[in-house]
């Protein structure tokens, strides 16, 4: 397959726009008890994942942790689907089993939505691994948070990557933050990029509040790599607005930092550049905006209306096989829901 | 003396602080546990009161950190490490079984590691297949750790103590859906030590006996009360640690009552109940007047929706079943 | 038919052979595979049949690879992932039963994972107490996982072959004291599988039935042997499969013979023989004449003086006692 | 505490024979079956951990892998304990329960003895944080192989040591390989000393064969450490002369490359410096090597002749307090030994 294209920016803004009306839904929708668990927001951080997706393919692989809305909404799973997801219903992306955490689209490679915090770098490098066997120019996309960078899972995997020449792209979407615990608090290191000299793989910075940035430095990362399978790791510098989670206030940052970056808001930022360049009017804007609105309230409704998978259903997901259900059925104890 | 009613929460963090004050060389180390004060607030102030040296906030590396503790513990300090939840134990679960529990007798017997692994343990609510894992039968498979889980705050602050004092390494796994309910407690500064490996009768009764711990004590508590109802007088016995194991108070009670049903937080498969059952059949065999009942968890990943959830789950409801089960067999 | 005498080594060795012929999605990753042709020699020789892009040597990352390895499977590959022993695992424990088994659940039945684990696994000869855990128990506590422990050449092969073609994750648990044992198998070519879920007598007996597996089933046959000089008649079970247990055969030789041993080469704690206890009598209760015995490991930390070590482990001896107890009862 | 005396080179030159004369004997004694399990023989690397020793304290903690007789030979484990231990007798190191991998001497800080590759790296970075917790000016010495670097183990304890400051310095004892697999074919990094990079800790090369070079290298680092807590990763290149473990015929190295490193054997070179300089006879070096032959031939007769752990003390060892043993014994099953 030949180069994509580079994707329309009008399209890349309007996905940017989905996410974040979409996300504000959500956490309405949390606040009113109709979301459960942990339901991570991206808000801010909107440019790194859609930068990312107008440098790449398709069908090249993408898998990231648990904040992942944006990822499954930027490789085109339709907001429906993910709305659903957190309302756990059958609709849902992961049919109601996922949650917010564990979004996964197969049609749209998306492979996760992962929530143990560096579980999912091996499974990229194992992805990787497959599409270089396979001899495809495929390129594995590999989101993590600076907090991830601390696990053991995170170093084997850079290693094993760097060893194998796989063709996977690294990308540490440094919001500054894990929780409650500042980058400067969890590493030893001036800037996070360097952890790639500990593998000799190449590092790269983009600016993660600039869609046009990260999407240019990605694609020379990933032209690198479809010439010549090799590993990258790209830290992008981004912030998110709201807490960690909708549990957390947040009150570990100072109103001026979020302010900081508010001010740098990449919705924003890529807007005036596209409006500076005569390439989308303030009309288009808001019938964009407008349009995401909608399709945002539109997926609470079809969330709400959908059904939940019936109760039937509750060994079927256990083991694959004609006999999967007599399998995760066989152990039960003495009061079985069925 | 007069009994105050506070929150399991309050009753670890009583206990913490209890130890952290008798003891210099007792320690807290975990994610977000000094200036977030804890992910469920249970380290809360303690930052405050025992300054950085002593309430330490760590990388995302539960291994590193739980060796680091372990290291410690073998040169006299006496680390209290806590996971955010004991579903994260399982990236460091090589320290925990291998270095812990082995060092004892690898050495010889020149070192033994006093350390405290805490945090919350098992079903939470809608977090999904990876975080909520009732970790107690995999621990439980090894020798040389003690494991306790208490379901109450007066349990929860007694046994946090006494494992903190204890020269093993010792687990505390605390019940996330338990941190805000209450009960009494002794009142602050009464030295309050429950000994590990001691249940308690939670509920007198004569027809069946309901062993349960952690989680499932407030739904056998439940269960007990409607079965009064049907004039079943069901015994709840908490077993508060897992290892040692209270084998005295479980053979009275099944004794007494020959019937039993087992309600377990963990999953079915070489779980606690599946140990209970042998060791009870072993020791009372002609006692029993009906197979032992268990009720556990069904054998599925756990699923996000609710309703899933709760039918992968034990409950009051399902305890009743079991205990018509084993009353009418 | 004619079978033919092989060792389980060269039997697992001619199954990982077969399945990598058929099926070029297969490949075989581990520590010292692929150049040193397998710590233990199982993969003796794949290396130079099947080249090193499907037989690859990896640095010692278990957590890594076989995390690459669930990667790989999530599309569409189907690795084999040799663990040196399974008592390295332990490092690698969050991928096997977070990532893999919980996978399709997560993704709503989007995402199986065709991934096989093996290695040794389980007791071996004076490498102490982090070396020789026998994991079943821990691992048979995750729903999502296929578990089975080989016993003899054929089932090594037989089991092997099925576990490669299995679309879920399944880890083939091998006895590394019975690598060099023999047994007949059936000629190269045929295919050979046996499915898993199925156990097998491999024994017939009426006064009692030791169920077993890998390493206590020639224990159990010797017990067996020993047996009938004092006229005592015993069955003996080979489970084959921990996960899927097979209840059938079981529930079937039970009612047969009315007592049970259990020889199991783990610890006891939650062990594989708890879990049997418990559904043997809540499946039938009534037919039991006895209580249920077991002999597992001791619960303490693997010792490295031999004699010690031969204190701790099961034995063909101590199923004799144990079978004396169930019989005299 | 102050700084001690420069060990004298002649008694640590003693303690390298030592440690080879006493290993020679374990391995004959190992072909002879009196000693079980896994045995892994350190012969070719003594000036390491000899060099290690010469620039530390007594009191200094010092832990390692599974490699492990040199390490408590160094320390002052007698060889009688070293071997007991390996012939599985009470009057072993470790009272028969470690064996060869599980060497442990408390009087002497010698903190084990590991055997899961990686493992204990995390334990160094706890016990260096002891220290420093109680003020004290220790420094923690962690050897490990070349083949540990890549566990995850490896990196989670680097960044905290280096995050926190912790008075360690980290060991690779580079023998060039892991069992079969050389450096290069398990790492990705042209050296292995640039792994420290990626933590912002400072990182050495000592030449392993030569005793001095050891020695001097570890003494500035030590020196560093005491008067400002922090690691330091040295990379320390060697070579084993034998297999990986007793069962490896090490087929996959060239006997040339064996030769190149024999000629270079750093009991030889240390000799020759001593010698060339006047500090060392031969008729000296004759007896020194004489009596580490009978030591090490004693050791085999007090192992031998002592008495392994009774059966009784099965259950002693598994928990520590006064009813240790009847909790241990209370999981037995149906047919206990006792
Ligand atoms: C192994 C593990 N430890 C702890 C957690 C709890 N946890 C969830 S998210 C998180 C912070 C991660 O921060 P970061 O990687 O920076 O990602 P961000 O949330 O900023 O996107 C923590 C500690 C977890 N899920 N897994
Ligand atoms: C986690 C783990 N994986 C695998 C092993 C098996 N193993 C023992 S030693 C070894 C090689 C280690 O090599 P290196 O670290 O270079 O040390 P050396 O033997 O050269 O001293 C391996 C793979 C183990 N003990 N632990
Ligand atoms: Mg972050
Ligand atoms: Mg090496």
């Amino acid at each position: 397959m030949s180069q994509p294209e580079l994707r329309d920016e009008v399209e890349m803004l309007s996905l940017m726009l989905l996410i974040r009306r979409f996300e504000e839904r959500a956490s309405q929708q949390y606040q009113a008890q109709k979301i459960g668990g942990f339901c991570h927001l991206y808000i801010g951080q909107e440019a790194v994942v859609i930068g990312a997706i107008a440098a790449t393919r398709h069908d090249d692989y993408l898998i990231t942790a648990y904040r992942d809305h944006a990822h499954a909404l930027g490789r085109g799973t339709s907001a429906n689907a993910c709305m659903a997801e957190m309302f756990g219903k059958a609709t849902g992306c992961s049919r109601g089993l996922g949650g917010s955490m564990h979004y996964f689209d197969k049609a749209n490679h998306m492979y996760g939505g992962h929530a143990i915090v560096g579980a999912h770098i091996p499974l990229a490098a194992g992805m990787a691994f497959a599409s270089k066997y396979r001899g495809e120019d495929r390129v594995t996309l590999c989101f993590f948070g600076d907090g991830a960078i601390n696990q053991g899972a995170f170093h084997e995997a850079f290693n094993l990557a760097a060893l194998y020449k796989l063709p996977v792209i690294f990308i540490c979407e440094n919001n500054l933050y894990a929780m409650g615990t500042s980058v400067e608090r969890s590493t030893s290191l001036k800037q996070i990029v360097d952890r790639a000299e500990g593998y000799e793989m190449p590092g790269f910075v983009a600016d993660g509040m600039n869609f046009r940035d990260v999407r240019d430095k990605l694609t020379e990362v990933i032209d690198a790599i479809r010439k010549d399978p090799h590993p990258a790791f790209v830290e992008i510098r981004t912030y998110r607005y709201r807490g960690h989670s909708m549990s957390d206030p947040a009150s570990y940052r100072t109103k001026e930092q979020l302010e900081k970056y508010r001010m740098d808001d990449p919705i924003t930022r890529l807007r005036a550049q596209l409006t500076r360049e005569g390439k989308l009017s303030n009309e288009q804007f808001d019938a964009m905006d407008k349009a995401a609105k909608e399709t945002a309230l539109a997926s609470v409704k079809f969330a709400e209306e959908s059904a939940e998978l019936p109760l039937e259903e509750l060994y079927n997901y256990t083991y694959v096989g004609a006999d999967g259900a007599t399998l995760a059925r066989a152990m039960s104890t003495d009061a079985p829901p069925l | 003396m007069t009994m105050r009613e506070i929150t399991y929460r309050q009753a670890l963090n009583e206990a913490l602080a209890e130890e952290l004050e008798r003891d210099p060389n007792v320690f807290l180390m975990g994610e977000e546990v000094a200036q977030y004060n804890g992910a469920y607030k249970i380290s809360q102030g303690l930052l405050d009161r025992f300054g950085p040296s002593r309430i330490i906030d760590t990388p995302i590396s539960e291994n590193g950190f739980a060796g680091m503790g372990i290291g410690a513990a073998m040169v006299g300090l006496r680390p209290i490490v806590e996971f955010m939840t004991f579903s994260f134990s399982l990236v460091a679960f090589d320290q925990v079984v291998n270095n812990a529990p082995n060092m004892l007798t690898m050495s010889g017997g020149q070192f033994n590691v006093p350390i405290t692994f805490r945090g919350p343990n098992g079903p939470a609510h809608q977090i999904g297949a990876t975080h909520m894992h009732a970790t107690e039968p995999l621990y439980a498979n090894f020798p040389g750790l003690k494991i306790c889980t208490p379901a109450t705050p007066r349990d929860a602050k007694g046994l946090l103590k006494t494992a903190i004092r204890d020269d093993n390494p010792v687990l505390v796994l605390e019940a996330e859906l338990l941190y805000s309910s209450k009960g009494l407690v002794e009142p602050e500064g009464h030295e309050l030590l429950i000994p590990l490996g001691q249940a308690e009768i939670k509920r007198q009764g004569s027809d069946v006996t309901i062993i349960c711990y952690a989680q499932t004590v407030p739904m056998a508590l439940a269960a007990a009360e409607a079965l009064e109802e049907e004039e079943i007088s069901a015994e709840v016995l908490d077993l508060r640690s897992i290892k040692p194991l209270d084998m005295e108070a479980i053979l009275n009670s099944v004794a007494k009552t020959h019937r039993v049903v087992i309600a377990e937080q963990d999953r079915p498969y070489c779980g606690i109940g599946s140990e209970l059952c042998y060791r009870i059949q072993k020791e009372i065999f002609d006692e029993l007047d009906a197979p032992i009942a268990r009720v556990a968890q069904e054998d599925v990943a756990m699923p996000y929706n609710e309703r899933l959830e709760k039918a992968v789950l034990p409950s009051a409801a399902k305890i009743v079943t079991a205990v018509k089960k084993v009353c009418y067999a």
